[in-house]
């Protein structure tokens, strides 16, 4: 027994509606379409009066003028890998998230629509180029800021004193 | 028992109709009989703990009054290989189960805190008779 | 937006049937309902350009032709942790959505290079209404 | 061929109804039309022989009384990037495909030893007239 | 409204067809099978006549006499990933594939159903044991060849005039 139909031939709609105004299938004539914000409650009776729009609920939104029976659910900011609010969702946009303090945008497409945040790189012991962005990691300066010295690819602190146990590159540096 | 997660069922691209009803995290069968069950779950890391986990697990769980303890029918488990940086994971099940009039069906995750939960097309959850 | 793929409708496994059409890489919903939409992407790596992503994406897309954008209705995301040599990962994809008569379905990928498109049973997609 | 895998269909969550039956590995089609065929796989590994094996394979396979060649209908395969210890691979794969009077179905993988089958919601296989 | 209804006991079909001859249910008699190449059009109206068989459009094949109704989709040949057509496909025969010439097949599974293309080694500065194939990398010898000294598991071309300035290795083999 099966459950796709034979159907008729899809009636492709061929009158287009005026501008600003939206075939409704189910009513079998134009209705204005909802402003953005809000979504089709109930059809117009008929094009000339209203369509019955609300609200979209808190947590959905509506970007454009639509005929749609409910609103697109807001997307949420991933506190747990920290992100931020950049802009709360409302009726007419969905929300915008960033990267904490501290952290960067790594992202995962082209686009950035996917993301995950990572630690900014401390300068520690260098000057820094340029300073982390929501955007972008910190750049660090190659060489080690006066009153440190290079060990490895870290720059350390000189010794207040004990001068005469630290290495080749400490003392040369520090002294 | 592991954590159980809980679902938006009215905004967006949610529904429930036909009396297939959600309360509680669960999804209450209104009818006995056969039903396809399927959810997908995305998960992601590293979450501020750090700690890496070395695996990721769903299952679907059905619970019925009559009997103290939940019934596993489906289950996707994956050991993680990628490194330090940010991981993605999703998990799909799918499959036919027979279900009695009031039966609950639950989703658990090994670990709520790596469930992504920001986009509503990436994690999600549903049922139907056939 | 992402790259969209384009399916073979009528050789091989490919079929479509009761006024469920194939037109310009959207599957056209021929009359409102719920329907269970599923689609499968094979990615492989590495192609010529050497370049090694980090991830793959793939998304199932509703356009309407009276909304000006479209609607993800399902995604599934996976970060790679294979290294240089050869790899393979597929994406599965499947869920009740409510659709209207017009409305069109369409599969996007991350990047269409890395879509194995070799072998009909590898890479899928479709719907039944319920 | 890739080895095939038998099935218990009567314990447990397993049932078979309305006809379609399981015989010698294989579900047996009861009447023509058009089913969602569906199956998942757990892989898991290391097993004792220890070699690592690079990737893991799973088939639907549609054999046909009157064809000598059975018929892929679904495959997922993944490459195995987890190092040396313990770790899982669920493969899930379900779409629609046209299936006579007679035909009958199968999963094949590509090493048995890698199969989890230890528990019933791990590993199953299904399909359902649409 | 469940989907999966009660249907009658399979009536496994006793009666056997002659050689090269198959049931066809929806016929409810036996028909000749259509050769290699072509499928079922149209079933044969009684066994006596012939089966309506048409030739598998491109694309498509089938290796053998069969009562399908549509033939199978041939493979395709994986270019993004330097495979090369070996055999195209034809009406009884699924395409072949191999790997570009400088590339060798990297098998997935024991009967290399599914393998990738992968640059043949280049046994610079060494001799070739083995040449690179379709089916194997190449195997390179061990040692360098004369006028090559070794620098790590390299073979590096003896400099023209500055000996003095090369290492160890390569004085003793370059001078």
């Amino acid at each position: 027994q099966v459950l796709v139909q034979p159907l008729p031939r899809l009636r492709r709609h061929a009158s287009r509606c005026p501008a600003g105004m939206k075939w409704i299938e189910t009513a079998k004539h134009c209705c204005r379409q909802c402003p953005a914000g809000t979504f089709l409650y109930k059809p117009c009776t008929s094009p000339e009066n209203s369509s019955d729009c609300h609200t979209c609920p808190a947590g959905t939104f509506r970007t454009q003028p639509n005929i749609f029976r409910e609103c697109q659910a807001c997307y949420e900011c991933d506190q747990h890998a920290f992100q931020s609010v950049l802009s709360n969702c409302s009726a007419t946009s969905n929300i915008v998230c960033g990267c904490e303090p501290g952290y960067f945008r790594a992202c995962f497409d082209g686009q950035c629509n996917e993301f995950s945040c990572k630690k900014c790189q401390l300068c520690t012991g260098r000057l820094i180029q340029r300073p982390c962005s929501d955007t972008q990691d910190a750049l660090c300066d190659s060489s080690c800021k006066p009153d440190f010295y290079r060990e490895g690819d870290e720059c350390r602190p000189c010794p207040k004193s004990t001068l005469d146990t630290c290495g080749k590159e400490c003392q040369q540096v520090c002294s | 028992h592991l954590p159980i997660l809980q679902w938006e069922d009215k905004r967006g691209l949610a529904f429930t109709k036909n009396n297939l009803s959600y309360s509680s995290s669960a999804l209450v069968i209104p009818v006995s009989g056969d039903y396809y069950v399927y959810a997908q779950v995305t998960f992601r890391g590293p979450v501020e703990s750090g700690h890496k986990p070395s695996s990721v697990t769903e299952i679907i769980t059905k619970v019925t009054d009559s009997y103290p303890e939940p019934t596993q029918l489906l289950m996707g488990t994956k050991t993680l290989s990628e490194n330090g940086n940010g991981w993605f994971q999703p998990i799909y099940l799918g499959a036919v189960v027979s279900l009695e009039v009031g039966d609950k069906l639950m989703v658990n995750v090994s670990d709520i805190k790596l469930v992504d939960y920001t986009k509503e097309h990436k994690t999600f959850f549903g049922a139907f008779l056939l």
